[in-house]
């Protein structure tokens, strides 16, 4: 054990600390869920390319450093310290990135790694379907091979795909074998969202902006070389990393350390007396150190060789659960400037989200429970 | 010792329900979160049933009744997330106005108010700085910083916009500047009344929570019973079940708190503070787990704006935040219960 | 609605406390789960009776007073304000007793309710099986007729029965019909407890103190004429009075008010500046109002006419989880005294039985669930 | 950055857990509760493979090894609900006197405490009036009302018993007149030594209880694979596993705090004070709720006094609420991160 980090570590500190403190807008953003948000975040990723910035852990050849994941990690607390945007291409580079990595041919890390390092492809990610939310297996829709196996020809519906709506590419599974069931017979496709016979259907969210979309598919005609990993093996694929880097990757601690700390800036400024909400955000505060030091603890058991478990779900649970607190700890230091428009009532509308997306909360307990606790599966 | 409401209690919940059926449907709520214009005519036929006129006497053309006669009523504009200014006109104007104005004022607003002519909004200092519905106001009823209640009209006030959650009603700072011929009556002399109208707002609110927490379970279990995964439906699922049940646990067990808070101000016992500020408390916890509750329930359908529970869930967490919010509340219990907070 | 008490319910309540005023024990009796504890607390039960309060809302006849539910809450009020000993005979007169009114033969409430009412017998329940726990249904203890008819044959084992130790009576509910499953083929019967073959092994619980036991049976014979209702539906008897009169029966709400009201007293004496802990007495209140306040909607809706429904397993929710937070705040009150032997102790450790016994909160749950918010029956 | 415990520090976790398999079998810790004596050879055998001498100097036959190297060690105390006082003992008083005693009390004491001749028992005002198991201690270490410790022979106290919810550990007032041969060093110069005491102990305690937690959640997962009702295992209805799952992850992520603090007690950073009470409040908090959802899922049978979970819920909530309750060290963390109270 060592928590001191080492003076390489540091310098990958100090040198993305000041990348970022010469690069990043002044100003906020506007949300990347409107049309010229989206360009603008489009254009801040390029940025965070041209500095090698956008996924530090990728190998060199494919835009990254070639660090590992706690040289992530360092990154990520230096990026949310420094106030910089949310990441629009954050499914390509958290979620497709590690699986293209993973299960990718060298052509097919060639072709796209690049293109979504710069942000020149934003990709979206096609999960779910109007019938298969928490029990994605249920998936039903179909990619055929073209009579020359040239191509799939997919159609169905995807829903619930984030930010879809100004996308240029979506990645997901497909059940290319009718006959099979549940996990099997799924294939996992890319596809460029202007392909003839796509359409995008922007669906508003909780707070009126539209952060997601669905997703038709009309006898799409998509080339096999788009095809990641082996066909019929699209679940394996696809959960090949959901179990190992998602638990990781998907939401670095370094972003409720930010917003703790700007907890406790609002706290500051709030002059209240309220010893209840002073606990509330001294716990917030346990909460996202918590994390921290759990996701520390993860990373250097991966960087030991150790692989991760399906103790991962308990991560999901835990900080969108974290989330959800902080911000209505804030929401009551602002007390009646609470309901008003504003950075932290928007987080907390985002933050309502959490427990939903990316498997529900109760999804990832059942994974505790059958899979970490050893409990005889239910009915 | 007799703790439900009379068949006349009741039948005044069912009038008003099917009024609400008609003229708040979620569609016309929706319409108006949407930016709609509200129409004239649901609150025209809130007045012409007698719900904005119900603790109005009877010599203004009010019913004379009490909080425990609108209570149920009061729950029913939750349920149906009525946007309309009832509370603020009806529950703390019309009263307030009877209590504290020369009679020239009240003769001027009463009678329209309990008519449905006169729209009030209300800015009280207990409630925070911000006014509702004040661009649609026929008259304001502003506390200055000495306490005195002022009835200015909306011509004499700048009203400036604050965009807030709840999309289907309007917030507002307002400027203006208090004078001796605004005054309804002196601080002093308004003290008692201000502090009745605020139990009777803040009571109110609380059977709307009450209502906006029964009709998000109600959604959650429709949610439940129709939505398939895993080939059976989410509602057959113990997890959905245990966070419904546990819903519906705080929600029926603040009802009695609020029930008991419209009896406590209908008859201004001494302990009237302590019990609206308990059902404020319970009530605003209620409403806001039933929501987060249903939400989690329905799934990411729950999460968009095209369904209706968003809706729900915001006017609770506005109102929840509002006329005295939990932490101002609990406090206030437990300063009734356990007296001074110790330093 | 009349939230206010009439003169007649006013009398009631003066004569209560001031019978009560005269003959509460001074000191506190010992505790009932010990030989001596028991033999006081049975003899104030028979003080009770001489004064006509040990159930006061049954028929006269019986040892009652004939008053309504609103009364015996008032006399609970004044109960449990008096500082009166725990009701050793609380099964009985509880659980048994608006049974044997509602399925009884009139010989059979002749011959029990008055000796129950005084004490002379002291019933504990015999529900619950080693395999027949949250699953009640599974019931596997047998009793067969004698051939000529006259005697049930009794044999098996039933579990957690409260106070059998010293207790004179056990009632529950046997398989009749070997043939038939579930909750079909029951029948409810009561046995005296010195009778030949029964066996009562004490089992020690959570504070060490014997307050509960095993029974069992070995061809115990029993006449028929202790059969409580139709033979065979000994279940639908038992839960007749289960869902209606249990509800409110169980856990009168004065038992926690006088517990908050004890919190008070601890919070004034404390000195304590912590206002979290305040936050949670001032809570502690709410919660026992709410469910004193429940309780006179029950019992007024009651009075009305109107008959209980599923609902009422909410309560058993309610005051349970209730009576663990008072007992943690006392705990909180007490800082570094709360660990050594005390009443608060004593009452944290028996709150915790509370979402066990009766039907596990889990159980209330699903029925709420099933029959209150018609969520469907799950698997 | 390396969050982890190396090779050799796994292996006295893993060598600790073989000898209290043997030493503290859930049978002998139920004899202890029970009333019977603490068996001399568990002391002993712990002696003989270090852990007594963990903390202590070469010189003084202790392996000189840090918090660190003690972490899992002190957790498998907890797994195993070893009543011994091998926290005080070994963990608070042996450094204490290494930093704090004139070299002939140190001569005298800390080789004996390294090799299981002494027990110490030890009051430090900062974790209440209570000194535990001081009747069966070689040596005590009171703090006198300046802040002054003390090191007194048992001959020179007055014990107090007090009955209390651990029946393996016994709670005293101890009763004793302060002089100047007994004191180590004057209240000024102690200061700094008691403050990392009471940081090393709290660590040490909060190490337990996630023991004591796993433990806890071990039997919950037992009992629910194993009992059955309605024809199934309990622990496949969904309400058990989740009451499951939530109580394990309040476990595992109050872990990397308690892991965290034994780094920061031992390398004295600067929010060593913070980092301890964090650890503590979190460990805490997971246990207590451990135990809790375990008791839930036992039923009934979880309730009685022949089952082991009582032991380990009581061990527990005495260890939660001692060594600075809960609510002492949420206190320590809002100050350390927020400032000081406002009032």
């Amino acid at each position: 054990m060592d928590l001191s980090f080492t003076a390489e570590q540091e310098a990958f500190r100090d040198e993305a600390r000041a990348w970022l403190e010469a690069h990043v807008p002044a100003e906020p953003l506007p949300s990347m869920d409107t049309a010229e948000g989206f360009a603008q975040h489009r254009r801040w990723e390029a940025t965070l390319d041209e500095g090698r910035w956008s996924a530090v852990w990728w190998p060199e050849q494919y835009g990254g450093r070639g660090v590992d994941l706690m040289h992530w990690l360092i990154f990520e607390e230096e990026y949310w310290r420094s106030g910089a945007p949310l990441r629009v291409n954050q499914n390509g580079i958290f979620l497709l990135g590690p699986t293209l990595l993973g299960a990718g041919t060298d052509e097919q890390k060639a072709r796209f790694l690049p293109r979504l390092a710069a942000g020149r492809d934003i990709w979206c990610q096609g999960w779910s379907e109007p019938n298969a939310g928490s029990d994605l297996a249920a998936i039903q829709s179909r990619a055929r091979l073209s009579d020359d196996g040239s191509e799939w020809i997919v159609s169905g519906q995807k829903t619930w795909c984030s930010r879809a709506v100004w996308a240029d590419w979506i990645f997901g599974i497909f059940r290319t074998d009718p006959a099979a069931e549940r996990h099997r017979g799924l294939t996992y496709i890319m596809l460029p969202l202007d392909s003839p016979g796509v359409t995008v259907r922007p669906i508003a969210k909780f707070d009126g902006e539209p952060g997601f979309a669905e997703v038709f598919f009309d006898d799409v005609h998509v080339s096999v070389d788009n095809t990641l990993g082996e066909v019929g093996r699209g679940w394996q694929v696809a959960m090949a990393t959901a179990g190992f880097e998602r638990g990781v990757l998907l939401r670095s601690p370094a972003r409720y350390v930010e917003a703790v700390r700007r907890l406790g800036v609002l706290y500051e400024s709030s002059a209240s007396c309220d010893a209840t909400v002073r606990d509330a955000v001294a716990g917030a505060w346990m909460d996202a150190d918590a994390y921290r030091l759990h996701t520390y603890m993860t990373v250097s058991r991966l960087l030991d060789g150790e692989p991760l478990g399906p103790e991962v779900s308990l991560n999901k649970i835990f900080w969108s659960e974290m989330d959800v607190r902080i911000h209505e700890t804030a929401l009551r230091l602002l007390g009646d400037q609470a309901m008003l428009d504003g950075r932290w009532l928007h987080g907390w509308m985002a933050s309502l989200a959490g427990p939903i997306f990316a498997g529900t909360n109760e999804i990832q307990r059942n994974i505790v429970a059958d899979r970490v606790l050893q409990l005889p599966r239910g009915a | 010792m007799r703790f439900l409401f009379e068949e006349q209690q009741r039948s005044v919940r069912d009038s008003v329900r099917t009024l609400l059926e008609r003229e708040c449907s979620a569609a016309a709520v929706r319409a108006e979160f949407d930016g709609a214009a509200r129409p004239a005519q649901r609150w025209r036929r809130l007045a012409e049933m007698g719900a904005l006129g119900l603790l109005i006497p009877e010599r203004w053309g009010g019913l004379g009744l009490s909080e425990v006669d609108a209570a149920l009523l009061l729950e029913e504009a939750g349920r149906f997330a009525l946007p309309d200014p009832l509370v603020d006109t009806a529950v703390i104007a019309g009263p307030l106005l009877g209590e504290l104005a020369p009679a020239s004022v009240q003769d001027r607003w009463i009678a329209d108010i309990a008519g449905g002519g006169a729209r009030v909004a209300v800015g009280l200092r207990a409630f925070g700085p911000h006014v509702v519905d004040a661009d649609t106001a026929d008259l304001l009823l502003l506390q200055d910083d000495a306490g005195a209640v002022h009835a200015v009209l909306p011509g004499d006030v700048r009203l400036v916009a604050h965009p807030w959650l709840d999309a289907g009603r309007h917030c507002f700072s307002v400027e203006w500047a208090p004078r001796d011929s605004t005054a309804l009556a002196g601080a002093a002399e308004s003290a008692r009344a201000v502090a009745a109208a605020v139990d009777r707002g803040a009571f109110a609110v609380s059977a709307q929570l009450l209502g906006l927490g029964d009709r998000m379970i109600e959604m959650a279990g429709q949610h439940a019973r129709s939505r398939e995964q895993f080939g059976r439906p989410i509602g057959s699922f113990q997890a959905v079940k245990h966070l419904l049940s546990n819903a519906l646990l705080q929600l029926e067990f603040a009802r009695p708190l609020v029930y008991r808070a419209a009896w406590s101000v209908a008859h201004g016992v001494p302990e009237r503070a302590r019990d609206v500020s308990a059902a404020k408390v319970r009530a605003s916890e209620a409403a806001n787990a039933a929501g987060r509750a249903a939400l989690q329930i329905h799934g990411a359908i729950g999460y968009t704006w095209a369904h209706d529970l968003h809706i729900w869930m915001k006017r609770a967490a506005v109102l929840a935040n509002g006329y005295g919010g939990v932490a101002w509340h609990r406090q206030r219990v437990a300063a009734c219960v356990l007296g001074p907070a110790r330093r």
